[in-house]
């Protein structure tokens, strides 16, 4: 196949140094695959121009589907023909991204065949991104694959790949079963993850304690953060083995704690749990002595993105408690009667988080039919410009509220 | 290219959540007592039964040929009967049962070349974007800059001697795929010039109506030119979001003399001690300076060991600098402030300083 | 009446600034060295030279009569070379040099009916406005509510037993004629009923233009009854703001059946420890009941008495709030938690709660 | 004049209770005024009804002022005709409400001969409220109070009757004159007070630390708020006398200190000053042992304000530290500069605080030529909108930076 690597002069530049070089990792790849070549050639370009080469537009995929394969071409296909087309595929990763060596090695061996060569192992959302190949072998990549076992991922307005920290695989503090979760909800939501039909993209990710080790919190419609409801448990006697192997307990964990609930006397810790704010960090410092109560579930929060086009939002408290449990139903539900009202009422590109702010957390409550909690805001109204919907008319009977229209 | 005989698959899903793990992990799931960080990039988890993982964690440029990934697969199962995992910051974890292999996995992944760390109190992998790679929209490179920066914070990746946890994110346009607006530093590409109009192919690319929808400050309205329905932008308005460019690829953004960088500190995602923050605007603009971005480099390294002299333990940098105050952050950070860094959004009236509380 | 012969006087603005203070003040102006409080009630203010002012602070209804002035002025005749103040919060202060005539003028003030106190740990005076006694606009009367709660609150008047300081406000409707939207406790007059519209006045009286631009909702269009020009209001636009009533006398909202209180709490206006605060919503509408607003006063004294007995030293009302979170002190204060207490005006999306740190 | 009280039951009521009773002060003058008579009648059956009995509109007042005078009718002449004029007018306090007995009995004879013998000792804004009148009588109360030595206040669309606290007379906090400051600011401003001429009102207040005891940072449009900005001035002896007298001062001190910069050994009291936040609560607490430091003045923050109609304001930093100085030039200067923009740019009832959140902080800046500073920030934007104004063309020698048109 390729012959020789065109000139990089720029690139060759960032083959130094200690870190991985993602240029060599180019060039092996161009070693062997035209396409990886003339992504150099065009890099290099880019490189010298300070500008990219990649167009948008047309849609591509696979058969029956309408997200999952993000269309590129290149700007100069003359000079650079080999990626004239350079299509990413996003496949769904396995939970948590565990793979066996066979699993891996299935994979390259597949895009070997028909792409670049090259990968992200992940994407940002999480999706194993197959790296720039042509539209005649998207059906045959996806094909093999999913013979393999594999998917294609979410992309466009449609349920985004949903991810999730390793939680109960390895981590002592995951209060829910997150790559449970997340492999069943993605299962259950399958066709709204290949065929968009939502106002914009919606992401669901799932994180086992509010350290949130996958950000949902910042970058997920549907945050499901582990929690628990009853006291952290303590063990004295770990408590005062890790200061007594130097933690200084006072200023880093009581002064520390936002709940202002800790209490140490030289010997014993106590902890008033009513005003415990579940943020971990305690039980992240003091990690044999401390963890996570009994009665464990998970906070469901809504709403987060980046910032187009209302600005950035971080999730909000939507179901501060909730067990999490197979099969989920109660959680299906509540998904389903939010997607209602958003596809009916949102607008286009409107992400749920503006969406709610559009129309005002409370009538969004409404319409989901989800009571009120103060649990949902930071703090009650500053303003007083409460929008009652009834008043009272002279010559009620009793004086009875009259709903206005 | 090989044909597929088979019955055609669709809608089979992720693989079973179970599928790959390693059988300690299936035995004790959900049953681990504690864990402790080893050495750096080297941590175990104890299960109640007594059962451990170690877990050998190495750097990763996220951007890999398969040949690399022939290489991990061919680590896991010298080492670790083929088990292993990525973080969600793209990080490679090799997962092991037998304690005296951890070192010589180690030595072979220095071999390969990548570090292993970013555990623990220390600088993990930088979450990114696609850049000029593959992404019509950057505004920068981003495995790049990643590289650079990387190349300069290694040795923080590969110790634990920070004050607490610190993580970089790039993005390379305003659309900020990743948790840029909610990392300690972020890396944002930024464009500083108004689209322009292709008018020859918008009428046929775009809906003129999306379009001026598309922009939020009202820059865009339709326009007829030569006689052709076009849009035209009132440039002045324009705070180059992108969002048109979005909806109508007539209308780039991109432009060399004018893209660029800009730098943002303070955010964070975790709920550990305080809630979590946006990332807020250090540095306006640094103009794209490739191969190696100097300009970059340094002034993220200069806010990272800022924040690592100064900053109290477990205070990560949005933490340390609310206790300071941002009067002091820019002088110390010896960052002249400006005009740009004056919020004038929906929410910029929050943004204003409502008190006394200042320094001097 | 009186005639005026002299020379018509305008622009002398007020007394000269050092014309009433008693000489004591002058003597050691800017030179105080520091204060104690000595009772409740009565503070000494030590000048650097020695020198010593005593104060006495008695309540004081803000609505009073030049009969009482003039006891007032009796009294500080009486007991202090006629030098008197008025505080921020309408209290009286005598400005005493001799010490020993303190009990006698804290015993003529209990005799006139005005308690002595509102000083250091204590709930002082409510800051107050018009109500029914002179405003157009009030949805509740001001004074009227304030005798009340006064009423029961008065021990902590004449005490100083409270965690920190306590400052309850009251205004008769939105306007919020005083800090009350920064107070611990803060009572609201509300309208809850779309203004009328007196047709037949309006035009007369009002330019519709600036009618309609004053609705904040966009609740008020231009319509023509009966061939006259005149508005019309989008009921469910209307959240009652009042603002179109200030701009045109010809759409009251006060309403009899609608009209009512709410109350607010948590807020300062002190930069000590905390930044100053805004108050938020605690209860959304309790109807009007003169003369003695019963269900106002018991809201009222709940919350400070909730507050008094949780509350650790120095923490204001929005202090303590703010380190137990609003679900317990809804949860406490026996408040049903509803849909008007979510922020949905213009920076509601800041209100929501986007973390994980609450309490179960 | 006036015979027999009206029969008042609802306000009878009102006269019992521990707290002095505003309706004993309206009897107490309806004994010998047809005004408050008929006021206690109107009042009475307001309390019946629940509905206040007032209008506004028609502009009353006193020859070449605009404002302070409140012009008010009531909707029942016939049966109230004592009141059906009651305007009120605001009388332009002495600084800091300092009174002699003398004055106080000859505002009180004026009234006496003028008005309905009832008075707001103060109005919120600080003002002597003269409480009804009738049209006829304001300029007659207006020259006597004159000829005694007092003038009319704001009220509409000018410079609000400035206030202040006790600060330098007898608070050894008071880090600026502000007695001074209110009165030279008052009299250098009459012609504004006056005369309405701005888009809406305008409030000085003057607080002498930030205490802030005329709760200006919430309700003026600029704030003076002392501040000193060398180190808080430290007695330890005091402070161990303090300590010794027993202040917990680690947990009501040290642990409440918002710049987290205080230290406490046991003996000795260290403050890193150049983390203090100038909050007060130190010096509040050890009132003998600290005092602010030797270096002061005072902070100028702009723009609060009650809710209507864009949602109540807090002031915000505009000037973090400025010496005060007669005869002020500096802040004169200042002040018209604002005034010039915003009344040129403004729109009719926009309070200048709204007017800088329209036209944004930077903007409003550069049109008053201040530079804009860290201070006046709570934090830098989280957003990445940035409205740059120039640009590079191709072409440009030198890549020199193109203003735009
Ligand atoms: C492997 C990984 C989860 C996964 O399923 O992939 C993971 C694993 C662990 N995290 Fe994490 N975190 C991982 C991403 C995150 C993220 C997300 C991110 O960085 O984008 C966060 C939020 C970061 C933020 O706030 O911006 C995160 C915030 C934490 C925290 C809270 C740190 C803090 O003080 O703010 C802890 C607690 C701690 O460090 O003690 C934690 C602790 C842990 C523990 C100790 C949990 C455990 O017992 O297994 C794990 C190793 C500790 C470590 O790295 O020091 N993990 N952790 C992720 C590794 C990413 C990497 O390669 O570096
Ligand atoms: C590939 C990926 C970046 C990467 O290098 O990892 C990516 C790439 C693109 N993103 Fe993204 N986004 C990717 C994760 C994200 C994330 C992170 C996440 O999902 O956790 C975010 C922030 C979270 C969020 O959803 O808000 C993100 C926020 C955006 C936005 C802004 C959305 C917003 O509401 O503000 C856009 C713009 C848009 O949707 O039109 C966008 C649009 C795009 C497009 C499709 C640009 C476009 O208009 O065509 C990019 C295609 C690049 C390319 O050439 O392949 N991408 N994008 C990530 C997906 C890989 C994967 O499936 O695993
Ligand atoms: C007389 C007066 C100023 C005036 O010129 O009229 C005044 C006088 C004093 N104030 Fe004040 N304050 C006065 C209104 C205020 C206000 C404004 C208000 O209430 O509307 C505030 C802001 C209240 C708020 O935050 O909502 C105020 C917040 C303070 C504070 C801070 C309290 C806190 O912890 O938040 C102190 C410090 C203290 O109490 O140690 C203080 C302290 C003081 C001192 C100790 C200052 C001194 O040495 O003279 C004075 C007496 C103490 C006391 O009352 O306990 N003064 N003080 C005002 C009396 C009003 C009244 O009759 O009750
Ligand atoms: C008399 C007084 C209340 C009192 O009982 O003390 C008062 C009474 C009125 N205020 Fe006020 N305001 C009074 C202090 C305030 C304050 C407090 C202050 O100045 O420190 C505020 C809040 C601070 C501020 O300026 O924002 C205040 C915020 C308002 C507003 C809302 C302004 C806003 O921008 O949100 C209005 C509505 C308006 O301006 O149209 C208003 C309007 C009114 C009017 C003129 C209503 C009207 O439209 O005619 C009231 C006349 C009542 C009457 O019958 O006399 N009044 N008003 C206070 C003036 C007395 C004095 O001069 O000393
Ligand atoms: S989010 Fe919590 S449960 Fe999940 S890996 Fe991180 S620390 Fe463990
Ligand atoms: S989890 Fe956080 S809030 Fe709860 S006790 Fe521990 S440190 Fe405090
Ligand atoms: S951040 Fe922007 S330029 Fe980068 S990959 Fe995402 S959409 Fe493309
Ligand atoms: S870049 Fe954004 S602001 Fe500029 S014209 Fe396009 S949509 Fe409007
Ligand atoms: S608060 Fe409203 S009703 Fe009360 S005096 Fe002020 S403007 Fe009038
Ligand atoms: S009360 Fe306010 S919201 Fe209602 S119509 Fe009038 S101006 Fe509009
Ligand atoms: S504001 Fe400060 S200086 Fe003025 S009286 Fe209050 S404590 Fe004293
Ligand atoms: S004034 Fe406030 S911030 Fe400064 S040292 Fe004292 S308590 Fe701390």
């Amino acid at each position: 196949m390729a012959d020789q690597l065109p000139n990089t002069p720029m690139l060759d530049e960032l083959e130094k140094g200690k870190w991985p070089s993602f240029v060599k990792e180019i060039k092996t790849a161009a070693a062997k695959n035209d396409m990886s070549k003339d992504l150099l050639g065009i890099l290099e370009k880019s490189y010298n121009e300070k500008i990219g080469h990649w167009k948008h537009g047309g849609i591509v995929g696979v058969l029956g589907y309408g997200g999952g394969v993000i269309g590129r071409y290149c700007d100069v296909p003359e000079e650079f023909p080999g990626v004239s087309h350079f299509h990413t595929m996003r496949i769904n990763m396995p939970a948590a991204w565990f793979y066996t060596s066979e699993a891996l090695r299935t994979i390259a061996d597949i895009w070997e065949r028909h792409g670049s060569g090259l990968t992200n192992m992940h994407g940002s959302t999480g999706d194993i991104i197959l790296l720039g190949t042509t539209t005649d072998e998207l059906e045959p990549t996806f094909q093999e694959l999913a013979q393999a076992g594999f998917d294609i991922g979410g992309s466009g307005s449609d349920l985004r790949t949903p991810s999730c920290c390793n939680g109960m695989a390895r981590c002592e503090w995951a209060c829910y079963d997150t790559m449970k979760a997340c492999y069943h909800m993605t299962m259950h939501f399958q066709d709204e993850l290949h065929r968009p039909a939502f106002p914009y993209k919606y992401k669901f990710k799932f994180a086992g304690c509010p350290n949130d080790c996958v950000a949902s919190i910042a970058r997920a419609d549907m945050s499901f953060i582990g929690v628990w409801r009853d006291e952290i448990q303590i063990d004295q006697d770990k408590v005062k083995e890790h200061v007594d192997n130097g933690v200084d307990i006072i200023n880093d964990v009581i002064l520390r704690c936002p709940g202002q609930c800790m209490h140490w006397d030289g010997k014993k810790l106590e902890i008033e749990d009513e005003y415990c704010r579940h943020c971990m960090h305690c039980i992240n410092v003091l990690n044999k002595g401390l963890k996570p109560g009994k009665d464990r579930g998970c906070m469901i929060l809504i709403g987060s993105k980046a910032p187009i086009v209302e600005g950035a939002q971080l999730s909000s408290v939507l179901v501060p408690f909730i067990k999490m449990e197979e099969p989920y139903d109660e959680i299906k539900d509540l998904v389903e009667r939010i997607w209602d009202i958003w596809c009916e009422e949102g607008k286009a590109r409107e992400r749920v988080g503006e969406f709610i702010q559009r129309v005002g957390l409370g009538n969004f409550l409404e319409a989901i039919e989800v009571e009120p909690l103060p649990e949902m805001i930071a703090h009650p109204r500053e303003n007083p410009y409460v929008f009652y919907e009834e008043y009272y008319e002279e010559g009620d009977d009793d004086e009875e509220e009259e709903e206005e229209e | 290219m090989a044909e597929v005989k088979q019955e055609r698959l669709t809608d089979i899903g992720p693989p079973h959540y179970q599928k790959y793990l390693p059988p300690v992990i299936k035995e004790n799931y959900g049953k681990w007592a504690y864990h402790e960080l080893l050495k750096p990039g080297v941590y175990v988890h104890v299960a109640e039964s007594g059962d451990k993982i170690f877990t050998v964690r190495a750097a990763s440029p996220r951007l890999v040929s398969i040949d690399k990934i022939r290489k991990y697969a061919d680590l896991a199962d010298k080492y670790c009967d083929g088990y292993l995992r990525f973080t969600s910051r793209n990080n490679v974890e090799f997962l092991l049962t037998d304690e005296s292999k951890i070192d010589p996995l180690v030595k072979d992944l220095h071999e390969l070349g990548h570090p292993v760390g970013g555990l623990g109190n220390s600088i993990s992998n930088i979450v990114h974007t696609q850049g000029w790679v593959h992404c019509h929209s950057a505004a920068t490179d981003a495995s790049g800059i990643v590289k650079c920066v990387m190349d300069e914070l290694a040795d923080y990746f590969t110790s634990m001697k920070l004050p607490g946890k610190l993580r970089i994110a790039l993005a390379c346009c305003l659309n900020m795929c990743g948790a840029v607006h909610c990392s300690d530093i972020a890396i944002l590409g930024i464009h500083r010039r108004p689209p322009r109009v292709f008018d020859d192919i918008l009428p046929k690319q775009c809906e003129i109506p999306s379009v001026v929808a598309s922009c939020p400050t009202a820059a865009i309205r339709p326009a007829t030119k030569d006689g052709k329905k076009t849009v035209e932008v009132i440039e002045e308005n324009c705070m180059f979001c992108a969002n048109c460019y979005t909806v109508c690829p007539a209308m780039p953004l991109n432009d060399p003399l004018n893209d660029g960088v800009s730098i943002w500190v303070g955010g964070k995602v975790s709920n550990a001690r305080h809630e979590p923050m946006f990332s807020k605007l250090a540095i306006p603009f640094i103009p794209n300076n490739p191969p190696r971005w100097p300009e970059v480099v340094d002034a993220v390294k200069n806010l990272v060991e800022l924040w690592a002299k100064n900053a109290r333990k477990y205070e990560r940098m949005g933490e340390w600098i609310e206790r300071i105050g941002w009067p002091k952050f820019f002088k110390m950070a010896g960052i002249e402030f400006q005009k740009e860094h004056i919020d004038d959004f929906k929410f910029a009236g929050l943004t204003y300083k409502r008190s006394t509380h200042i320094t001097y």
